[in-house]
């Protein structure tokens, strides 16, 4: 990465009762995720981004100026994809029609994805002769992402793509989106609500409520901030970079090592040993314990140090927050069992942490 | 080829010149009253509107003095070398696109603005230029609209007939159109040729017009909006 | 008594003034409609209210006593329309018939024979000159003969038949005028005649009696019009 | 009042009634043309759009016939006691009904046609009968298309010359319109109060429209769709 | 409840290549989640409900025969109330006139939901003179939604409404909902992506798949049974209903009652000695062991004894079915434990289940 890399956005702008003041820094690769709550501004960022809302403010992508004092790319010449909030389908084109649309507007030269692969990774096959008002409302998001998709985009916006998709077919997409990001590394920008479909292919997030930045960083530092509440208490969580070291093909497990830890984690086909691999913790489902208990399901028991102990925000709760190694950990306990346990920063206690629990 | 048969063929020839030029001059004008937000527009849609209120006698005598050798469009044509415009089918052709102006424009700017902006600002991110969008999203879905447009304005040009007869001056295979051709047979108490003229006509744009409209509806089925 | 009249256009002006004339006289009122003589038949033969018809031809008041809708007997000339040819431009009609032979590109109006009376005249008249072909392509037709006057009055035509009493009426430059001898066509004898609707109607025959009357012809006569023969055969 | 003012006030008077009937009368035929799946549903359009396609005054010609004494629905109104339409105020009314409903239909039909259906679901679920959704979903979601229809009626009314020339027979205060007026003056070679007239009507449907428009967008904030 | 009581509907149709063919008997009061991939056909069921999509069939609410051979009740004549998959806001209108459309269409007499109450509980106040073009996607979810519940309805079908809104936002608008099922006793047909939202509202369950119904029944029932994955396994989970028997002001929790069992729950400043209560488990949320181990974190521990042990649906992984009293639990382990802890069936074992995980 050059020093030109990264993508730069800073806006303002105002409708009756809401005003957009966002500096943003974020990183030209990877997913970005966009999260608050209903009304925080998260599509009027996009739209300013896209340049669809007229806005004070500059944006520079990976080195390209898109806008800055006067000046303002109009949205056709901006190299970008946008996956509407409400799908934005054309009512004239059948399914077919919409994906070409922007794919044929691209020179042949510069398509970095191709139409029956993208058609297949979305499922679109048996759809593409429908008109439009004739598809379901998850159908016509997997179109919507898939029209994107196809115009090789320099930056991805996705406003809410999965929100009407029952969790198998967030299942299905999602590895595509993950793959899109490992192998074009596209920069995307990505508002969602659902916690786990951002732990899954976040790199970076963006926490805005009205109308501002209230928090940005990468992924794994920022989830791991006990004072910045991830988007409710019950979502907290950590991501651990880790490697593959082992596979126990018995128990259809594998085990990933980060620091001089270990843990084992649910197989899967596609990992071989020397992958890395990203695993998400959630504070809830990481237990302490003073002692290491082998007579239990819990399978990764970690031997850690409390390091910090804060008051959660909800009364009777605490998040507790641990290293072992040099990684990271969350746990979201009760208070009573604070004290029962005498925790107390500095002291060695052992993680429980359910292996099934593991994602990604 | 009979004179019949000469106002047969000089009337589709305005009118066809007439719609395909109103619906080239038309759609820019009405696309920006439908989309501006200028402070001319609600002006200018009235400017558009006013050929309809005037008699066509009436107006075909203000074109005929504006055309003429003494009006200010007269003097530039002939000092254009063009010459004068009334008595000949380009002057027809001017103002039958005068007094259809608002047959075309109306219809138009309605099915402009029904269409969802959103749709605009999709295909501009799917790399579609304004005059792009334009032609791929804004004129297919404001299809009726065109349809309309041009009904209403062909209709009108082969019905019309004051300004017609003014600016025209009745020339056999120049300027005598049939709706000329059926006035001059009802005056002259030739009835019998008059209902042939007049039915003929009748069967013939009904004929057009269900073709028309069937066709639109065919190929209409998927926009719904 | 109230009395409604329907006037051919040509004669709008005039009538006008003779109206006023007779309401001031008789104490009766008067509504005139205007229009072509051929519109005026069509809407007496399907029903409309007239009293009394003032055409300009002699054609079209025989036709409805013929049909019976005009009273018999009642049908007189009450004027008699002069033809003449008259152009905005002073010297144009200098030589009136090397103009009409000439071959320019300009045009000559005539009312449409098959509408107006006056337009019949001028074909007769060209005909009598032997000019039909040769000036056939110059030749433009207005609807009535106000709309031929419109044409050369407006410089679109350089020369027009039209009514003398138009030119009398009209407050422009006065150009040159050609008064076409009358041996070239045949008399425009513009005659009324009382209909059905009027028969009963004291003011009709007043008025009948009024436009035969020398107040009468003098008005007519000073617009432009021969005030002719009061019987016909 | 003077002939003129007699005039002004019939032709405000016939535009206005017309206007009115048609919005009545024009926006069922136009709500069923958008809406029906019938096979009559092109044939039915065609057939409004006809009277278009006719120089007004054989229009006029074919209704002085039809409802003169001798034609069918003349005798039909004779015989119902309601005497015959020709040369009276109601039978312009009924003249320009039938020549205008092109103008009315269209604009409307167009904008009917435009409304989302998934909105009329929504109002039915909100326990709205048909009655009710038309008027509280369907006719302001239209607006614009009825102040189309209306502008373009009203003002083809006001405008209209051949059939109400040939219908009504240029009757002085009965049906002696504007339009017919300023052609008498024309007639006459009273060229200066042709003038006023023209320039006054057209100075004062410019003011209506302006204000009509502007009235229309003001409201119409809100409404994109 | 007389037997007239219930909700039955029995539907028949078909799209080009799509066909619906569903029967059902649902409970007449209670939240009903439907459940299903994409396109299977959810939404072309409620609009057969309502009315709105012509089919075959049979619909019956409570008594009332809506449709029945030739015979259909118009959808005006319907008293239900219809949440859209993408909202239906009129464009014409304010929210505040978006939300009086229904409302003054009902007899006054009939309400049984105030204005501005239902503003207060979708936090509308703020909105309610703005068009819908200037809300944004969460805001017009939260329109429609109390639109719809102003029209007192006497069957409530809801498509998705909550997917535009984040976790706070559906938070705030869960317990209304709550208390619509509890004091007005509608019945709700709830279409809905989100595992924990149903687990919280519904009674009952429908799963579809392909235009028919795969399994139905009653929450409990249905999530307990090992055999019937519950839209994927990662979410299994049983519901326990409780008692609230006492507080723990100190440590801000509650204990609650089942059979003769305790458990610690986060308190809720609502609840109240005597409450009844509903309690989500999640199956990925329990772990066994096969002591007691005081020393550690989690809270409930629980005896019970292992009834049924199966194969997860993804290698390496077990579902195990326990009772604790008289009360189900599902636990969801690696095969590797189930071999180590040597679990079979009718062993008696400790749950140990985190009180934060409890909900609801
Ligand atoms: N055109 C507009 N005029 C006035 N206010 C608007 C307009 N568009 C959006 N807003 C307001 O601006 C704020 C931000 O809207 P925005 O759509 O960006 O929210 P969001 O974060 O995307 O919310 P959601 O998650 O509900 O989609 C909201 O309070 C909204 O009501
Ligand atoms: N008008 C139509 N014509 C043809 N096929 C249709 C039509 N409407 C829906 N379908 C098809 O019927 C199936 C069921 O659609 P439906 O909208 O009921 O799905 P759904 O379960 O609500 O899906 P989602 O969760 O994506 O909203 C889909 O395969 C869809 O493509
Ligand atoms: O007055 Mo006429 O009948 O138009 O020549
Ligand atoms: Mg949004
Ligand atoms: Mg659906």
């Amino acid at each position: 990465m050059n020093t030109a890399m990264g993508i730069e956005a800073r806006f303002q702008c105002r409708f009756e009762d809401f005003a957009l003041d966002v500096t943003l820094t974020l990183p030209g690769t990877g997913v970005t995720a966009l999260f608050g709550h209903s009304g925080c501004g998260k599509t009027t960022l996009l739209r300013c981004m896209a340049g669809l809302q007229p806005a004070q403010g500059r944006m520079v992508v990976n080195g390209e100026c898109w806008q800055e004092d006067d000046f303002s790319l109009p949205v056709h010449r901006r190299p970008l994809a946008y996956v509407f909030q409400d799908t934005g389908l054309f009512p004239h084109l059948s399914v077919a029609q919409n994906l070409h649309y922007g794919y044929r507007r691209i020179a042949s030269g510069a398509r970095q994805i191709d139409f029956d692969q993208a058609v297949r990774w979305l499922g679109l096959e048996r759809l593409l002769d429908r008109m439009p008002q004739k598809l379901s409302g998850g159908e016509r998001q997997r179109v919507a992402i898939a029209r994107a998709l196809l115009t090789s985009p320099r930056l991805l916006l996705m406003d809410e793509p999965l929100s009407a998709l029952d969790d198998a077919s967030k299942q299905d997409i999602l590895p595509y989106l993950e793959r899109l990001h490992d192998s074009l590394s596209i920069p995307v920008i990505y508002v969602s609500h659902a916690t786990g479909e951002v732990a899954r292919l976040a790199d970076h997030i963006v926490m805005m409520a009205a109308g501002k930045v209230t928090a940005q960083g990468p992924l794994q530092e920022t989830l791991a901030r006990t004072d910045q509440p991830f988007a409710g208490e019950d979502d907290a969580a950590v991501i651990v970079k880790a490697t593959i070291t082992g596979r126990d093909d018995r128990w259809h497990l594998c085990l990933a090592e980060f620091g001089d830890r270990q843990i084992w984690l649910r197989d899967d086909p596609r990992l071989s040993p020397g992958d890395p691999i990203r695993l998400q913790v959630l504070a809830r489902d990481v237990s302490i314990a003073l002692n290491r208990h082998r007579d239990q399901s819990i399978q990764n028991l970690l031997p850690a140090r409390v390091e910090e102990i804060r008051q959660g925000r909800q009364p009777g709760t605490a998040i507790v927050r641990l290293v072992s190694g040099d990684t990271p950990f969350l746990s979201q306990l009760t208070s009573r069992a604070v004290e029962q346990l005498a925790l107390s920063p500095g002291m060695a206690v052992w993680l429980q942490i359910k292996s099934v629990a593991i994602v990604g | 080829m009979g004179p019949e048969w000469q106002a047969v063929w000089l009337t589709l020839k305005l009118a066809a010149v007439t719609t395909a030029l109103l619906l080239v001059i038309g759609t820019p004008i009405a696309w920006w009253l439908a989309r501006s937000r200028h402070w001319l527009r609600q002006p200018v849609a009235a400017v558009v509107a006013l050929p309809l209120v005037l008699p066509p006698t009436v107006l075909g005598f203000y074109l005929l003095v504006v055309l003429g050798p003494d009006g200010l469009i007269g003097q530039l044509t002939e000092h254009l070398g063009i010459g004068l415009l009334p008595f000949t089918f380009e002057g027809l052709v001017v103002a039958s696109v005068i007094y259809s102006l608002p047959f075309t424009v109306q219809p138009l700017q309605n099915a402009f603005a029904a269409i969802n902006p959103q749709l605009l600002e999709v295909a501009a991110t799917l790399r579609a230029s304004p005059r792009d969008r334009f032609f791929s999203v804004v004129i297919p879905l404001a299809r009726p609209g065109f349809l309309t447009a041009a009904v209403l304005t062909f209709a009108h040009t082969v019905g019309e007939f004051g300004v017609v007869l003014m600016i025209g001056g009745n020339i056999p295979g120049e300027t005598r159109v049939l709706s000329v051709a059926i006035y001059d047979h009802v005056e002259a108490l030739e009835y019998s040729q008059a209902h042939w003229l007049a039915a003929g006509m009748l069967a013939f744009s009904f004929v057009v017009l269900v073709s028309l409209y069937s066709l639109n509806s065919r190929f209409g089925n998927g926009v719904v909006r | 008594a109230d009395l409604l009249i329907a006037v051919a256009a040509n004669f709008t002006d005039t009538a006008g003034k003779l109206v006023a004339q007779f309401e001031a006289s008789s104490g009766h009122r008067v509504r005139a409609s205007f229009g072509s003589t051929g519109k005026l038949y069509a809407q007496i033969r399907h029903g409309a209210p007239f009293e009394v018809f003032m055409a300009a031809d002699s054609e079209h008041p025989r036709l409805l006593e013929a049909e019976g809708r005009g009273v018999a007997t009642t049908r007189f000339t009450y004027a008699t329309g002069k033809l003449v040819l008259w152009s905005r431009n002073a010297d144009t009609l200098a030589d009136p018939l090397a103009y009409l032979t000439a071959s320019g590109p300009d045009r000559v109006a005539i009312g449409n024979p098959k509408t107006a009376p006056y337009g019949i005249a001028a074909m007769e008249t060209l005909a009598a000159l032997g000019l039909t072909g040769p000036i056939s392509k110059r030749l433009v037709r207005g609807d009535s003969i106000a709309q031929t006057f419109q044409f050369v009055a407006t410089g679109n035509a350089d020369a027009g038949f039209v009514a003398l009493a138009q030119v009398r009426a009209w407050q422009g430059e006065p150009g040159s005028l050609w008064l076409v001898p009358q041996e070239l066509y045949r008399p425009i004898r513009q005659q009324a005649i009382l209909l059905h609707k009027g028969a009963d109607n004291p003011a009709a025959r007043a008025w009948l009696a009024f436009l035969a009357s020398p107040p009468a012809r003098a008005i007519i006569a000073k617009d432009g019009y021969d005030s002719g023969q009061i019987a016909e055969p």
